[in-house]
């Protein structure tokens, strides 16, 4: 397969966002903004699986894409729904107030 | 799978396969105990003693039927059991387990008979059935699968019986002996599935544990052998138990119930040394041979440094159980000489060290009755009150210092004899073993036994009734096997000879080096030499592996 | 008629069953009598046995009855090996066993253990008759051990005083020390002969390499000086005196502490092999024993103690002839032994019977007295010992003075010099306890003040010297008599003559202590019965002295004067004190040169801290390696435990961290061409 | 550049396929029977869901968990005619099948494989479901939170694990995964009056999302290295290329172990599994330690020892690493555990350490001990949890090793359970744990990986140390003080559910039956091997799956 510069580009964009996703979810406290590091993360590897699949002239890679946005859909759901349970419980609590479950 | 064994018989002159009888009347007996309600302890205990007996007297009936002149195993049994990797309920017994088991049968009933538990009878009696089984299981097992299986579940029941019925520092002790013991024969495992392994490269090429196929395909690099041999070493040493392994012992002895103590000394401890034998010398010949010198040396250590740790214990049963270790020291040490005397004599010390140790707890169980104490300390002059207690424990001690006529000194002399064959040094050595036992036992004897009892000893009923008839049996063996051991050494040689013959085959083919050294040995009758130092290794080896042929005789 | 000879241990050995499961049934005094009687009855039965050797071809007759310890090409056999020497050996045991059975009778009336002495004696016949008979080395080594046990339970047989059970222990575990010596010379014989048995050994020793002949020769000398109380080990045979007194005299004196002499002379082919050294080694251990030993017995105020002692010397006397060659003499000695010595303890025994238990000679006095026949017999057995002609121990001493004499003029003059301590403090004893004036009942009290003076320098003298449990207790082993005689003083004791089933024994010995001597005139080569009887045995390695009758005269009359001389001190201090007794009752040699006491000082000290180092070091760091596996393991856990800290976001950095070694790894991996 | 960006963005983009007649993406066909499975639980799990909103007021007791474990049970029976078919036989039971196919195929245009591995899996995520939710039923009614959502979660994550189990392209491995788990997640915070419950809830959510993230971006890195993520056509590409040029490949397979490895919990990726355990419902913990590790090893062997088979040196040391650290890490954390659930956690990543071992061999033996492992820890560690559950009492707050002293008085039945349970995670003999970690063992000495082997039995010595301390607790209360303190007596018996009683049973039944006969599991686990399948279009309209003609992918 041939890589032109924009391909590579593309990929170097999708590898920096999935590791800002990464590292932003370890600085950060708020889980809300946790929970979109994640989101951003998954959505980095999608801009790879359309990279590639524009580089090997191939579909699927954007086939994929519509997998994921469905699974991180339902992932944020989720992960929203345990965040708000929890802030009713313990309103403001940040991710380092979460320590009863430890040792 | 019992009807399924029941039925497949092998090569037994016998009308019904007794082997796996030995083996599940007792298990059978304990799970009948566990369904048992808690409220029925009587029925328990009926259950246990007529299971446990029965037991005991298949085993007499195969000490009975067992062919003396066959040195092969005799009453095999095998059915498979996992199929892939030819797994099998293997069993068969020849000279060497033969009386291992009887010691089993006989030990079991009265251990249940010597002493009741405090509390929970249900449990106690399960476990101990359990325990039964497991012992023969092992005795018996010729599948090193089956083997290994036996071997471990024997922790469990001991576990509990020392956990739970034990006293003082109960759990540490069992907790102790559990971890340990399993540590060593964490190494065993290995070993096992490697032999089983390197045996695909024998014949059929299937990966398979049944003893005498890999003993038949004797696949085994030098150095692959050393290996899995210490691997099975160190699992054995533990149990023993070896020199600087031994620290569990006097742990659990201590804390142990009589009955708990009683089966411990008497089997469990055996099933380190017939590993040795079973396991290390006829299944690693050439290992064996060049790990002589480390093991003689180990045994040689145990026997003294037992004596003297036992002789500053200020607890008696302790005291018996660092004598434990030094007995068990003469056991390891006759099978690493390495030739007929040093071996038979080894088999025999373990079946005497199982009945004389065995009395000594039972009788130390009589005493805890009376006093609960065993700290010698508050014993005196016992023997003024209970003359027959006195008298009787007398005996059994003199049996434990080993004096001629009594059962201890044959088997001591003849792994004595033997090592001095092989390895002179050790045995000059370890005969100092002698003067310890007299110390350190006399000396308890004296504490407890002699001088003016005080108030608190004064009211010391002596035995009753029951209990000298429980102690009847032991003493007849204690007396017969001194002065008339010829029926058992008879049984136990011809497959003493099988093992060691093959040994001296697979020593001569793995290499001629040190046959060299010993045929230049054989010459030291005439040519004196016996004050001078040690020769080198190989030619102990050599000399140990040619003695097993008698050369020794000018 | 010699097939009967299993009878002669197989008597015993019943009685012994007997008594031992319905000894208590029995009672007092059937008992006694059924013990004396299987051991009489076996001394008829070896009269008989005896008959029947005459006509065996050179006296000799082997049999074995069944295999014992049947182990590839080991096999030994429970036989009897019937030849002069154990045929000797098998009357005085079971003839002056069967008197002093007779004399117990009488000795341990009311005792609350009465059945259970005679079970013990009878065991200890048998197992002394085991040891003579066995025909290989490991039946000896039964009967020796067994003989050794023996001692143990009738040593200790009044355990309720600590220290009669000290002394049983230390008498075994000193014999131990010899029976190490035993069976590692059975290993080594084995090793080389291929059997065990003594006419194989002993047929094939002539050819046999030196080294390992002395090898077994030098064990088996540990081995016989562990059992016959020479020195370094004689240590425990004093104390042994603990016992009662027909003990002391059947096993302490006749019998079984001549085991190790009997051993020595029953291996003479191996010792004639053996290097030069060895045979002078055991004459230097007798003659140092027999003087040591007289030495002490001289400060003895214990009435058994001095017997005792001088037990140990006249073995001395029997090594060093054995050492020198004189193999008979040796027997003799130990025949002729074996009845003045016995008749004395016995007298002894009698003696202190009639003083209600009091040991201490010094209470003693002008007992002739009161009771004559035990006086009459104790005076034979005393000209006996101190080898007045011509009394017993005058020949057997003389016999064996003269081999020393063939085999170095300085062994030679310490055994006269043993010989005028012996004469002398055998005659300080008879003067002591029969006679001058009665220092018992009422006269007792004027004796008091020197008494007590004496007694502080003997309290404190050594004890137990193997009991590692505490050294301590053994003390008042040797305060013993001191503190029966303080309980003694004030009340009065009235001595009385002793019931015939004692003193019958007595007179007995006495007989043969007088006349024993004729078993082996020197005079004329065909007056040696007993050489001539034992000739298959010894014959070849025995010395040959070739004395000339004037050499012999001359030496006679040497030791005849020495003899009479140390009865001539004795008289001079004791009777006509012309001296003072302190001159000579040293307390160095009261306290036996303070050897034992040395023994327990080591033992008790360095020997004992090394045990209890030994055992520490099984505590601390094997079982604390052990234990120190878990803790150590504990405390890792618990210190990674601290990563599991409860922040998400660690743990998110935790996978980041694990997913960044991976890709490291990986990139390891990758070869970018 | 910013100006070369401009100029292609102002170009005319070039359509990635020219023209709608060039592009043909063949309608996947498919064979229905191989989703029957699969459909039982997915569907069953929406229709609980849906009828269960027509309830009127309360609903009949137990009526989800009958409803659940029919749904468990329909759809694990439903397996065996694919069973039947994968292993050719031409008749199951009595009833006879002539399946025109037969052997290990593939469907649905590549996506979905079905093999023996992969039907053995989904039976034994069935008996996951079965047994958790009979321990649900009196959790909730306890817990006062009846109602069908923690049923239909474990259904659908049920569902999600087996479409992970027979995925056979990456993409349908990651939505398996992701089904699976975000099920799971729920369910972990399903308990809102408990905070813990909560907080458990989020972490794995947190985590396990950060973990998936890597998981993808590994499967977007191999589909650009080859082209394509269904793991037939990633295999047939790599033996072409020469496996170690392709950076993007390697580093995008290392994603993929860490988010597999995440899953199964294995150190350093174990981090969550503690304090999720610990803080999520009981029940829902069992599902999640048995099923959904199973799913994940199911996905372990299907990618690495299948597909990247020839890329061994590179995943076989890193899963020998991990491996090792999640069998000592585990077993030495559990040890210092004072909460059982936590204990239990722990233990349960050493059980992944030897099942990983059993991975790391790599061969048909190592995936019959995988299976054999899987389907013995389900029980066990469903048993466990299930005990757990009920001394959790109400609040599900009773974890403390406290709150297990004196069970033996208390509730006798449930402490023998549990001791069984707990000595088979040790690995005593004649349990199924004993085999499984024999059977692991032999498979990793079989592929001359010792080391791990040795270090397995140790760590398996340091872990039986644990389950001593959980049984010293309930049998030994008390302890080596002596004295057996405030011991509560069988008044205060903990009530147990009918349903936990059942599972308990079960769980307790099989392992001891699975111990005695372990051949009844290993056959099977030795036919359930896994196997690649190339898809072919069908050539005739047939909607017959294709396969069997290709040979499996290894």
């Amino acid at each position: 397969m041939e890589a032109s510069n924009l391909d590579v580009a593309y990929l170097a964009l999708a590898a920096i966002l999935f590791a800002i996703g990464g590292v932003g979810l370890l600085v950060r406290r708020n889980p809300l903004v946790m929970i979109m590091c994640v989101e951003l993360m998954l959505n980095a590897v999608n801009v790879t699986f359309v990279a590639f699949g524009k580089m090997l002239n191939d579909i699927s890679g954007q086939v994929i894409v519509f997998f994921v946005l469905v699974v991180a859909a339902a992932e944020v759901v989720v992960g929203l729904g345990l965040v708000v349970a929890m802030s009713r419980r313990r309103p403001g609590a940040n991710a380092d107030d979460l320590r009863l479950l430890r040792g | 799978m019992t009807a399924a064994i029941l039925a497949s018989e092998g090569g037994g002159s016998l009308g019904f396969p007794i082997l796996p009888a030995l083996v599940l009347v007792p298990m059978i007996g304990a799970l009948v105990i566990g369904l048992i309600p808690r409220s029925r302890p009587e029925v328990a205990r009926q259950v246990a003693i007529l299971s446990s007996l029965l037991a005991g007297v298949l085993s007499i009936v195969l000490l009975v039927k067992f062919d003396t002149a066959d040195d092969g195993f005799q009453f095999t049994v095998s059915q498979t059991w996992v199929s892939s990797v030819d797994i099998k309920f293997f069993l068969g017994v020849d000279g060497v387990s033969l009386f291992l088991v009887v010691l089993t049968g006989i030990l079991f009933p009265i251990a249940l008979f010597a002493a009741k538990p405090t509390n929970d009878p249900k449990g106690y009696y399960a476990w101990l059935t359990l325990l039964m089984g497991g012992c023969m299981g092992a005795f018996l097992a010729l599948d090193l699968f089956l083997f290994f299986l036996m071997f471990e579940i024997t922790l469990v029941p001991l576990y509990f019986l020392i956990g739970k019925w034990g006293h003082g520092r109960r759990v540490y002790a069992a907790t102790k002996f559990f971890l340990y013991t399993m540590a060593g024969s964490a190494f065993m495992l290995v070993s096992i599935v490697a032999l089983a392994v390197i045996a695909k490269a024998g014949d059929g090429g299937q990966v398979t544990f049944d003893f005498t196929k890999i003993i038949a395909s004797d696949s085994l690099a030098t150095n692959t052998g050393r290996w899995l041999f210490l691997g099975m070493a160190v699992a054995f040493a533990v149990k023993v138990p070896s020199f600087p392994f031994h620290t569990w012992l006097p742990d659990a002895h201590t804390e142990a119930p009589t009955a708990g103590s009683i089966d411990l000394a008497g089997i469990l401890l055996k099933l380190g040394t017939y590993g040795f034998l079973r396991f290390g010398l006829e299944l690693f010949p050439e290992a064996s041979v060049y790990f002589a010198p480390l093991l003689l040396t180990l045994g040689t250590i145990g026997i003294i440094y037992g004596g003297i740790v036992a002789a500053m214990q200020r607890n008696f049963k302790r005291l018996i159980a660092y004598s434990s270790v030094a007995h068990m020291g003469f056991a390891i040490m006759g099978l690493f000489a390495l030739n007929t005397q040093g071996v038979e004599g080894s088999v025999l010390q373990m079946v005497n060290h199982g009945i004389s140790t065995g009395a000594l707890f039972i009788l130390l169980g009589f005493l805890y009755q009376r006093r609960h104490t065993y700290e010698i300390k508050d014993l005196r002059g016992i023997a003024k009150v209970a003359p027959v207690f006195a008298g009787i424990f007398t005996v059994v001690m003199l049996s434990s210092i080993g004096l001629p006529g009594l059962n201890g000194f044959v088997s001591e002399f003849l792994v004595l004899l033997g090592t001095f064959m092989a390895h002179r040094w050790w045995a000059v050595v370890a005969a100092a073993g002698v003067i310890i036992a007299a110390l350190y036992l006399l000396w308890a004897y004296q504490r407890v036994f002699q001088g003016e009892p005080d108030e608190a000893n004064a009211s010391f009923p002596d035995l009753n009734l029951n209990e000298r008839l429980v102690m009847v049996p032991l003493l007849v063996l204690i007396v017969f096997l001194g002065i008339y051991p010829k029926p058992v050494l008879d049984r136990i040689e011809p497959s003493v000879n099988r093992i060691l013959t093959r040994m001296e085959e697979q020593v001569d083919r793995y290499d001629q080096a040190r046959t060299q050294g010993g045929s230049e040995l054989r010459e030291v009758p005439e040519g004196g030499g016996h004050g001078e130092g040690g020769h080198g290794d190989e030619g102990e080896h050599a000399l140990s592996v040619h003695v097993t042929t008698g050369e020794v005789a000018p | 008629m010699v097939e009967l000879i299993w009878l002669v241990p197989a008597l015993p050995l019943v009685g012994f069953t007997i008594l031992w499961f319905f000894g208590k049934r029995i009672g007092e005094p059937l008992a006694g009598w059924l013990g004396t009687a299987v051991v009489a009855l076996s001394f008829l039965t070896t009269l008989v046995v005896f008959a029947g050797l005459w006509n065996e071809p050179d006296h000799t007759f082997q049999v074995d009855y069944f295999t014992w310890i049947p182990a590839g090409d080991f096999q030994v056999e429970i036989g009897f090996l019937l030849d002069p020497l154990s045929m000797a050996m098998i009357m005085f045991v079971t003839g002056i066993g069967s008197l002093i059975h007779l004399y117990s009778i009488g000795y341990m009336h009311g005792d609350s253990r009465f059945p259970r002495f005679f079970t013990y004696l009878n065991l200890f016949v048998f197992s002394m008759l085991m040891l003579v008979l066995g025909d290989n080395m490991v039946l000896t080594f039964l009967g020796w051990e067994g003989v050794g046990a023996c001692s143990y339970l009738l040593i200790s047989f009044w355990f309720e005083k600590e220290a009669n059970a000290s002394a049983g222990k230390k008498a075994f575990v000193t014999n131990r020390v010899g029976d190490w010596g035993f069976m590692v010379a059975m290993f080594a014989a084995f090793f080389t002969f291929g059997s065990l048995n003594w006419s194989t050994i002993t047929s094939q020793a002539p050819g046999l390499a030196e080294t390992t002949a002395t090898l077994i020769a030098v064990m088996l000398l540990i081995g016989a000086v562990g059992k016959s109380a020479q020195l370094p080990l004689f240590i425990w045979l004093p104390d042994a005196m603990a016992g009662p007194t027909p003990v002391s005299a059947l096993i302490h004196a006749a019998t079984m502490v001549t085991a190790g002499v009997y051993l020595l002379v029953r291996a003479n082919p191996i010792l004639a092999a053996s290097a030069e050294w060895v045979p002078w080694a055991i004459a230097i251990i007798g003659a140092a024993t027999l003087f040591i030993a007289a030495t002490i017995a001289v400060a003895q105020t214990d009435i058994k103690k001095v017997l005792a002692y001088s037990t140990v010397s006249q073995l001395g006397y029997m090594f060093l002839a054995v050492g020198s060659g004189g193999y008979t003499a040796a027997i003799f000695h130990m025949i002729t032994h074996a009845f003045f010595k016995a008749c004395l303890f016995l007298g002894s025994g009698s003696v202190i019977h009639g003083m209600h238990d009091d040991q201490d000679m010094r209470h003693m006095g002008a007992l002739r007295k009161v009771m004559p026949f035990t006086a009459f017999g104790f005076i034979i057995g005393w000209l006996a010992i101190s080898g007045v002609p011509p009394f017993s121990g005058f020949w057997s001493k003389d016999e064996i003075l003269s081999y020393a004499l063939h085999k170095s003029p300085v062994l030679y003059v310490i055994g006269l010099a043993g010989a005028l301590i012996t004469a002398f403090y055998m005659s300080r004893q008879v003067f002591m306890v029969f006679f001058g004036k009665a220092r018992w009942g009422a006269s007792a009290d004027a004796e008091l003040a020197n008494l007590d003076a004496h007694d502080t320098s003997a309290a404190g003298s050594a004890g137990d010297a193997n009991d590692l449990g505490e050294a301590t207790v053994a003390a008042d082993a040797d305060a013993g008599p001191v503190a029966v005689a303080t309980e003694h003083h004030g009340h009065d004791v009235q001595p009385h003559e002793s019931p015939w089933t004692m003193t019958l024994p007595i007179l007995v010995l006495a007989f043969f202590a007088l006349v024993a001597g004729v078993l082996n005139l020197p005079f004329t080569e065909n007056l040696e019965f007993l050489n001539k009887w034992l000739e298959p045995v010894v014959g070849e390695n025995q010395a040959h002295l070739g004395l000339s009758t004037a050499k012999l005269l001359a030496e006679m009359a040497i030791s005849t004067v020495v003899a009479l001389t140390g009865i001539a001190l004795a008289y001079a201090i004791y009777m006509k004190k012309k001296f003072d007794a302190r001159k000579v009752e040293l307390p160095f040699f009261y306290n036996g040169w303070y050897i034992d006491h040395g023994v327990t000082v080591f033992m008790g000290g360095p020997g004992r801290r090394l045990f209890e180092l030994i055992a520490l070091f099984d505590r601390v760091v094997i079982d604390g390696a052990v234990n120190g596996v878990g803790r150590l393991s504990r405390g890792g856990a618990a210190r990674l435990r601290t990563v599991q800290n409860g922040y998400v976001r660690w743990y998110a950095l935790m996978v980041g961290l694990g997913t960044i070694l991976i890709i490291a790894f990986i990139l390891t991996q990758v070869s970018f061409s | 550049m910013s100006l070369a960006l401009l100029a292609q963005l102002t170009q005319e983009p070039t359509p990635i396929s020219a023209g709608p007649e060039q592009v043909h993406v063949p309608g996947p066909d498919i064979y229905w029977p191989a989703l029957i499975p699969l459909m039982i639980l997915l569907v069953g799990g929406l229709l609980l869901l849906t009828f269960s909103s027509f309830l009127r007021g309360k609903a009949p007791r137990g009526i989800f968990a009958a409803a659940t474990v029919v749904i468990a049970l329909a759809s694990a029976l439903s397996v065996l005619p694919l069973w039947a078919q994968v292993q050719g036989w031409s008749s199951l039971l009595w009833w006879d099948i002539h399946p025109e196919v037969t052997g290990p195929y593939t469907t649905i245009g590549g996506m979905v494989g079905v093999d023996g591995f992969t039907l053995f899996v989904t039976i034994v995520i069935c008996a996951a479901v079965g047994l958790a939710a009979l321990l649900t039923d009196g959790y909730l009614r306890r817990e006062d939170m009846e109602g069908p959502e923690f049923y239909v979660l474990m259904l659908l994550s049920a569902a999600g694990g087996v479409i992970l189990a027979m995925g056979n392209d990456l993409i349908v491995v990651f939505v398996g995964l992701e089904t699976l788990s975000i099920a799971v997640y729920v369910l972990a915070g399903m308990h809102l009056r408990r905070v813990q419950s909560q907080e458990s809830g989020i972490k794995y959510f947190v985590l396990g999302a950060f973990s998936s993230a890597f998981f993808l971006y590994g499967i977007a890195l191999i589909y650009g290295a080859t082209g394509s993520t269904n793991l037939v056509q990633i295999k047939a590409f790599m033996s072409e290329v020469v496996p170690t040029q392709n950076g993007l490949l390697l580093i995008g397979l290392g994603l993929l172990i860490v988010g597999l490895a995440f899953k199964v919990s294995a150190v350093p990726f174990h981090a969550w599994s503690p304090d999720v355990y610990d803080g999520a419902p009981t029940p829902g913990v069992a599902w999640m330690a048995s099923g959904v590790k199973a799913a994940a090893f199911a996905g372990m062997i299907r990618i690495f020892v299948l597909t990247f088979s020839n890329y061994e040196s590179t995943w076989k040391p890193i899963v020998y690493a991990l491996a090792i650290l999640s069998m000592i890490v585990g077993a030495a954390l559990a040890v210092v555990q004072s909460n059982v659930k936590r204990m239990l956690a722990y233990s349960s990543i050493s059980h992944a350490g030897f099942i990983l071992m059993a991975v790391e061999a790599g061969s048909d033996m190592g995936n019959s001990a995988v299976l054999f492992y899987l389907a013995a820890y389900v029980f066990m560690v469903a048993g466990s949890f299930g005990v757990a559950t009920i001394v959790g009492r109400r609040g599900d707050g009773h974890h403390l090793l406290a709150d297990y002293k004196g069970l033996s008085r208390t509730n006798p039945l449930l402490a023998v359970a549990f001791t069984v349970l707990l000595l088979a995670q040790a690995g005593v003999p004649f349990t199924a744990g004993f085999f499984a970690k024999f059977y692991a063992v032999e498979a990793a000495v079989d592929a001359s990986s010792t080391p791990l082997a040795i270090i397995a039995m140790l760590s398996a010595v340091v872990s039986a140390f644990l389950y001593l301390r959980i049984i010293v607790a309930m049998f030994m209360s008390g302890g080596d003080d002596g004295d057996d303190g405030p011991v509560p007596t069988r008044a205060e018996r903990i009530p147990v559910p009918v349903g936990a009683a059942i599972a308990l049973a079960l769980c307790v039944a099989v392992t001891m039956v699975v111990g005695l006969f372990p051949n009844l599991l290993v056959d099977a686990a030795e036919k359930g091997q896994p196997a690649l399948v190339q898809y072919e279009t069908p050539s005739s309209a047939s909607a017959a799956p294709t396969g069997a003609a290709s040979g499996t992918g290894r």
